[in-house]
């Protein structure tokens, strides 16, 4: 590779970013009547104090594990699109878990309701896997559909059977106070899931690049025939991943239970899994490149939500920001930088990918 | 009941088409949603500003095809990635309709203008003395007449013409085009635009029948539309099969919420427990007995 | 048409393809262009089919002139109907933008009539054998009404019947007084067929004679730009020994010591157990049936250690199916397999793998390799578990490994980068590197040499040879007879899904394998009697 | 070359950008919030979903700004904290951490509890949250509506139009009611107390009561609606946000008629709403929030109010009422008015603590 690649890669990249905060820039001070307090807010307000430091710190917890889940997925060559029906479903058995565990001892109780989440993420995706590998068919619709059909079925529970009658929320009742993770940086919602978050990254690049079932999950994906005919059992790979990938999601329903909210409300999970599904591809399906896109969607959105909260700033020009990065991010600076295995890169992709 | 699931079906069917063009030429067109929520936008704004239905109908479309011209700028021109283009597409819709709507109407809820026609029903109150027979057939919206000669001409345009056949070459290996001398790009683009048109008309049509627009009324309904392109095994006929199939299960739910003691909330889920059974059913049996086709 | 002073750099691996050549091409003239494995031949003919953009130098033609190439490997759309194929870009249509299907049809049929191709416009392309998709692919240009036509290895995948037919195409389309370019690495064919013969090597034309000026070793030595010891026609003179039946071979590998270098990394070879009496390998009454259709009946076979056991056949006679049955692609329908003994536990490529059984396949860009996947990922994947250390994957180890394989194989390449970026034949000597790391007692090689050039290829044929001295039992599937012919001990050709006959000895002669392979011999009275197998009477059931 | 290729489509792509935003410009002006230097008493509205479209949050913010611009003294903030209920807690939360607000007002039944969790962490903040109910926090306030008076009302109306009370009545002796989702004061109150109003008329009468699943698929709605009156339905209540209009679409195609909940719909389909129960939330948002900037009001209670204290009412003004209504069903609907003024109905609030 010839040096000035990465060069024009860089300026690229630093023009692209640096082209949309600039006309996140614009957009805000077009529209809002109190420009400089809404750029302000949004650009600053995430790291202005604790509550908000926390706060963006666990929407990137979370969105590392849905979208560690999807990349783990897509690594093998197969497509989990339910990863937010998962996410609800497993929150709810988890919670229902915690719930009827209560009086285990914290350390006993806790482990086995966020297990009962991840069995049950694992379950539902793995169904879609299982279906492909025994009828062909195709995952990422079924996982879809399953999702979707997942999903009134637990608004039902949490609105019928399952409701918190003491409650006006649309709500479980909560899980046992000593099941609740500690908060980290209180008042924030901040708590363990970050660090579990990080470690499940690590775990899944090593996994991934420098095991041996990590080399037979890539090759599967990356051609399958291969992979058959040097013998890897590639069916198992088709099913296996949509179980990890359902058993991250699960994971994740379990911790924004036990970690954020305490109970399962009505449509929490508010785009968690779709999220990770564009956290995973713009991390280029890469564990280590989840951090860099996790972080700059969870900033984007803390910022949003901080605007919102202090200035005139509206809920569609967030969601309009977003588009537009995207846009932006997409098109022009992700197609150039390759990620390779080697770790050298992955980690000059952290810095240079850090702020889009 | 049949009678209501044609009519959930046509909005379906339009989208599912013009998205089975995207598909066949190779990009997963997931703006569907987007799509159909920017025409009805459109057509409620266009009716009202001109007081005709059909004016209505063209405004969706036009809205439908701007977004698939974005997406067709980014997604292929610049070569991003198709599904962030098309999440993102989702989101500049959902982002920027109650944004205009806010600057233009003064809200972001319930849009309802004055001067929007009604969508005329027609053939109403003829009858062959088979009631089946009429409620398949007769006093359906206007825009449900549209369906079927929309499949017959998909059907014709994907299978009969020099389009078509360049259309699904490049889903299956743009190469080949480019070996004869042909852009690719080309005909990506037709397909985006033509799925663009066919989601917008179908928005229009489910905000026509409404009268007026409300945010989200799309309801998900752009992913169905996707989901019934798979389910239709790539073709027109079975885009119409499946959506068909889709508005039965919808309308079973619908009507069962009256009669079963189930409750309502959980029979929201049938159709799509449905559509995943028939999905498993139909590919076992073509497993068990493979045809030659 | 004239290519000047033409020079050809791929940006992407900052290769040098073509290098100032100058070319010219006559009407009324078969021209052929032979040179090894990226001498540069494809990549001056896309230029001058106008398919290669940036280039330096000059392509000179009359206007109005239309040049078209028939790429190696034709890329067809598998799930579309060959006419669909080939017409597309260049529709008829009526008068309402409808394609016309009729005229398209009648154009065809005319044109496959006119040159006795077997191809059926209304089938679909997946169905098409290899030969007849090299066939359409032809069609597919002639349709254009080139005035230059250049077939790139056209003959690749073809029997003697299907090259005689595209011959005869050449010849009637030189009488047409049109330009014909045909690239191969065939020599037999060279001196055949062309008028002028062009060599070319290292991206420079080394020469351009006149076919009647020249012979076979002359070429062959022009073209490896050395004096070359043994050219084809030796090559089959020091195969013909094999004919005895004595085992006096002797490995042919030119580079001894670093085969040392492998042997610490690979274990102990594990064939040496094998007893030379008991057959490695069986298939017992195998049948394959797909759709209702008999595709493999009835196939019996045996191998025993150090025999190479050659398959031959047009390929859609079966030489397909029976690859994806000898290495556990596919199920057979009936019957059973054996490898050493063994039956196995189902029909996977692992199961046949864990038996004992390694692989060559056909298919190198799909099946063999895979091409984002760099060059160390696609050597280590038989001995992935050998680095694992605790679930982990020593990459030391693993790197060591490679590097001692790519030394013992010759391989020019970054075993960083990915397989996509190598040749064909490096990249074949990867694939082979791979399987023979395992020591496995019976090796399924088809179509080894397939677009290889010469020296490529006589390499793989050493490698085999080297095999079978070491007692490797080996199965040699190839449509080309003459690599049959040197290389097999025993011959089996397959005709419509069956072994039409087994040869060896003063039967194997090329006229009885060719007219086996075309079901012609099958009536005719041959001498030897039906014992295909030495072991035949041990078998109660045969 | 590619690299300037590359920075071509951007800036084109940047340039295609800035015109997208400045005709947003045009078209839209931002609305003025007037950030003033002074604050004596500042108000934050907090909306748990979205103000406009919502005739409950729009009776909010305007009750709250007619409080603090009749004062003269006082400023006020809107913030809508979208419709993801779990999020509401942190926007709560947010408010409060600023300290810059003397009172913070809000509106759902769900906010009591949220707000009585927040507030342990700031105890300092005050709350006022409309239609919710709250006792003992000595620093919220809640101000709770009768509900079951309300759909009481909407009942014992349904009841008279499908005995017969207006030109399209049918024989069948059902009416509907359309939830967007179900949620404890639906289940608990408003079924319950719609059905019995009903009765009221005709112990015969049936419920058909649907859910949507979501409060904005007004094409379901329609099916929804359409499959009720398949069923012999002819008047419906519809408690279902932007699905109402698929409700009316199809009850205006099939002649059959709408009741409207919280706020006079009858502009939305004149001749098909033709029943508007009221809730006076602009009233009591304007009178508690006044109060609280004079500094009278009372935190720490909770109070119900219902048809007798005028704030829970059935719109009988409205011209479209007089119109298409019946002066006979007027004046029965007049009597119950009247009932309910003097015997107020007890109210079991759900989860009240």
């Amino acid at each position: 590779m010839s040096q000035s690649q990465p060069d024009s890669r860089m300026q690229v990249a630093v023009a692209t970013i640096g082209a949309a905060l600039l006309l996140t820039v614009l957009l805000l001070i077009s529209v809002s009547s109190t420009p400089y307090a809404a750029v302000r807010a949004f650009f600053i307000g995430p790291f202005s104090n604790r509550f908000y430091l926390g706060n963006m710190l666990n929407v990137f917890s979370m969105l590392s594990i849905t979208g560690l889940g999807m990349a783990v997925a897509f690594r093998a060559g197969v497509f989990n699109l339910g990863g937010e029906g998962q996410v609800y479903v497993s929150a709810l058995t988890a919670t229902v878990a915690g719930i009827a565990l209560a009086s285990l001892p914290a350390l006993l109780g806790l482990p086995i309701a966020l297990l009962v989440g991840v069995f049950t993420g694992a379950v539902i995706a793995g169904l879609s896997g299982l279906f492909r590998h025994l009828w062909d068919t195709d995952e990422l619709i079924t996982s879809f559909l399953i999702a979707s059909a997942s999903i009134p079925i637990v608004d039902y529970l949490i609105v019928g059977p399952l409701n918190d009658q003491a409650s006006n929320l649309l709500t479980t009742e909560r899980v046992p106070l000593a099941f609740r993770l500690p908060r980290l940086l209180a008042p924030s919602q901040l708590n363990p899931t970050l660090i579990i978050a990080l470690l499940l990254l690590a775990a899944a690049y090593v996994a991934l690049f420098r095991t041996v079932r990590g080399y037979e999950w890539r090759l599967s994906g990356l051609n399958r025939q291969f992979a058959r005919y040097g013998g890897i059992h590639t069916g198992a790979y088709i099913v296996f991943p949509m179980l990890v990938s359902g058993a991250l999601h699960g994971l994740a329903g379990g911790l924004f239970v036990y970690g954020t909210h305490y109970a399962t409300l009505v449509g929490f999970t508010a785009g968690l899994g779709w999220n990770g599904i564009a956290v995973a591809l713009i991390a280029k399906r890469h564990p280590l490149g989840v951090v860099p896109a996790a972080a700059a969607f969870a900033y984007l959105e803390s910022g949003a939500r901080i605007a919102m909260l202090h200035t005139d700033f509206t809920f569609e020009l967030g969601t309009i920001i977003r588009a537009v990065i995207f846009l932006f991010v997409t098109a022009s600076v992700l197609p150039k930088l390759g990620i390779s295995t080697r770790v050298g890169r992955s980690i000059r992709l952290l810095f240079r990918g850090g702020s889009a | 009941m049949i009678y209501y699931a044609i009519e959930v079906m046509a909005p379906l069917l339009l989208a599912g088409l013009g998205g089975l063009f995207a598909e066949l030429a190779g990009v997963l067109n997931i703006a569907l949603e987007g799509m159909m929520l920017a025409g009805a936008f459109a057509a409620i704004v266009t009716a009202s500003l001109t007081g005709s239905i059909l004016a209505g109908m063209l405004g969706g479309l036009l809205a439908g095809l701007l977004l698939a011209y974005l997406f067709y700028f980014v997604g292929i021109r610049m070569r991003a990635n198709i599904f962030i283009v098309g999440l993102a597409i989702n989101l500049l819709a959902a982002g920027t309709i109650p944004f205009l709507s806010s600057a233009m109407f003064g809200t972001k809820g319930v849009l309802r203008l004055p001067n929007v026609p009604r969508m005329p029903g027609l053939f109403v109150g003829v009858e062959t003395g088979f009631p089946l027979l009429d409620q398949i057939l007769f006093g359906h919206s206007f825009g449900v007449y549209l369906t079927v000669p929309a499949v017959l001409l998909a059907g014709f345009v994907l299978r009969r013409t020099a389009f078509g056949l360049r259309l699904r070459s490049t889903g299956k290996n743009p190469e080949t085009l480019r070996a004869v001398g042909l852009n690719p790009d080309r005909y990506r683009r037709a397909a985006l635009l033509i799925s663009g048109m066919g989601a917008g008309l179908a928005g229009s049509l489910l905000a026509l029948r409404l009268g007026v627009y409300l945010p989200n009324v799309s309801a998900g309904r752009g992913w169905i539309a996707l989901v019934t392109i798979y389910l239709g095994y790539k073709r027109p006929v079975g885009v119409l099969i499946a959506a068909l199939c889709f508005a039965l299960a919808e309308g079973v739910s619908v009507a069962a919420q009256g009669v079963l003691q189930i409750p309502g909330t959980l029979l929201l889920s049938l159709p799509y427990i449905l559509t995943v059974v028939a999905m498993i059913v139909y590919s076992a049996m073509r497993r068990v007995a493979p045809s030659d086709a | 048409m004239e290519l000047r002073h033409i020079t050809k750099r791929y940006l992407e691996n900052d290769v040098l393809a073509v290098r100032d050549v100058s070319l010219a091409l006559h009407a009324g003239e078969i021209h052929a262009l032979i040179g090894e494995n990226g001498a540069g031949k494809s990549t001056l003919m896309k230029i001058a089919a106008g398919l290669l953009p940036e280039y330096d130098g000059e392509v000179k033609s009359d206007a109005g002139k239309v040049c078209r190439l028939v790429q190696q490997h034709p890329q067809f759309i598998p799930q579309h109907q060959v006419w669909e194929n080939l017409f597309l870009g260049i529709e008829p249509r009526t008068r309402w933008g409808m394609i016309d299907q009729d005229a398209a049809a009648r154009r065809f049929s005319a044109l496959a009539g006119r040159y006795a191709f077997p191809v059926e416009p209304r089938m679909r392309a997946e169905r098409l054998s290899a030969a007849q998709a090299q066939l359409a692919a032809i069609l597919g240009a002639l349709l254009h009404n080139p005035d230059i036509l250049i077939l790139d290895e056209p003959t690749a995948p073809c029997s003697d019947h299907e090259t005689a037919l595209v011959f005869g195409m050449m010849r009637d389309l030189r009488n047409d007084g049109r330009a014909v370019v045909l690239i191969t690495h065939k020599l037999r064919e060279v001196m055949e067929i062309s008028d002028r013969i062009t060599i070319m090597r290292h991206g420079r034309v080394v020469r351009t004679l006149l076919t009647a000026d020249t012979n076979p070793g002359e070429l062959s030595s022009l073209m490896i730009g050395e004096d070359c010891q043994r050219s084809e026609s030796d090559r089959r003179f020091s195969f013909a020994r094999r004919d005895s039946g004595t085992t006096a071979r002797t490995p042919l590998t030119d580079q001894q010591d670093p085969a040392t270098a492998a042997q610490q990394t690979s274990p102990p070879p594990s064939l040496r157990a094998v007893d030379p009496a008991q057959p490695v390998f069986e298939l017992l009454k195998v049948s394959l049936v797909r759709r209702g259709r008999m595709l493999l009946e009835n196939l019996d076979l045996r191998l025993y250690p150090g025999e190479i056991l050659g398959i031959t056949g047009i390929r859609e006679n079966g030489l397909e199916y029976i690859e994806d049955i000898l290495s556990g692609s596919a199920e057979p329908s009936s019957g059973e397999v054996r490898i050493q003994g063994n039956l196995p536990t189902r029909y996977t490529p692992r199961v046949f793998r864990k038996l004992g059984l390694a692989y060559i396949p056909t298919d190198r860009l799909m099946r063999g390799a895979s091409l984002s996947s760099t060059v160390e990922d696609n050597m280590i994947l038989l001995e992935r578990k050998r680095f694992g250390r605790g679930g982990l994957l020593n990459r030391r180890a693993s790197a060591s490994f490679s590097a001692a394989l790519q030394q013992k194989f010759g391989i020019t390449a970054v075993l960083g980068k990915p397989m996509h970026t190598l040749s064909g034949g490096n990249m074949q000597k990867v694939i082979l590197s791979r399987e023979l790391s395992q020591n496995s007692p019976v090796v399924v090689f088809s179509e080894p040499s397939w677009g290889l050039d010469f020296r490529s290829s006589q390499r793989v044929h050493d490698e085999i040879l080297r095999l079978s001295a070491e007692g490797v039992g080996i199965i040699l599937i190839s449509s080309d007879i003459d690599e049959i012919l040197s290389l097999a001990d025993r011959i089996v050709v397959m005709y419509k899904g069956s072994f039409a006959r087994t040869l060896h000895g003063s039967d194997r002669v090329r006229d009885t394998i060719g007219g086996l392979m075309l079901g012609i011999e099958s009536e005719m009275s041959l001498a030897a009697p039906e014992d295909h197998n030495h072991d035949s009477s041990k078998e109660p059931g045969q | 070359m590619v690299r300037t290729r590359i920075r071509r489509t951007q800036i084109s792509l940047l340039y295609g950008a800035l015109i997208v935003l400045l005709s947003t410009l045009l078209l839209g002006c931002a609305p003025a919030e007037d950030a003033a230097i002074d604050r004596p008493y500042s108000v934050a509205v907090f909306v748990p979903g979205v103000v406009e479209g919502s005739p409950t949050y729009e009776m909010l913010v305007e009750g709250v700004r007619r409080a603090v611009d009749e004062s003269g003294n006082a400023t006020v903030r809107i913030v809508e904290g979208g419709f993801n209920q779990a999020e509401w807690a942190g926007g709560i939360t947010s408010l409060a951490a600023t300290g810059s607000y003397d009172l913070i007002v809000s509106s759902n039944p769900s906010l009591p509890e949220i707000v009585n969790e927040v507030s342990q962490s700031f105890p300092e903040q005050h709350f006022l949250v409309l239609d919710g109910y709250w006792e003992g926090n000595p620093r919220l306030r809640t101000v709770m509506f009768n509900q079951r008076e309300q759909a009481y009302l909407n009942g014992y109306f349904a009841g008279l139009v499908t005995t017969g009370g207006m030109p399209d009545s049918n024989d069948a002796l059902r009416i509907g009611l359309l939830a967007g989702q179900e949620y404890p004061m639906m289940n608990q109150v408003i079924r319950p107390a719609f059905l019995e109003g009903a009765q009221a008329v005709n112990t015969d009468i049936e419920l058909d009561f649907r859910v949507l699943g979501n409060w904005f698929d007004a094409g379901r709605a329609a099916d929804l609606a359409n499959s009720m009156l398949d069923r012999g339905v002819d008047v419906i209540l519809s408690i279902a946000g932007g699905g109402n209009q698929g409700v009316i679409a199809t009850a205006r195609d099939r002649n059959a008629y709408v009741l409207w909940f919280d706020s006079s719909g009858f502009h939305h389909g004149p001749g098909v709403v033709i029943g508007s129960s009221l809730v006076k939330l602009d009233q009591a948002a304007y009178e508690r929030t006044l109060e609280a900037i004079e500094g009278s009001l009372e935190f720490g209670v909770g109070e119900v109010l219902g048809v007798a204290d005028g704030y829970v009412r059935f719109d009988d003004q409205d011209p479209n009422y007089i119109e298409y209504v019946p002066e006979d069903v007027r004046a029965r609907h007049a009597d119950l008015m009247q009932r309910l003024m003097d015997e107020p109905m007890e109210f079991a609030i759900p989860g009240a603590n």
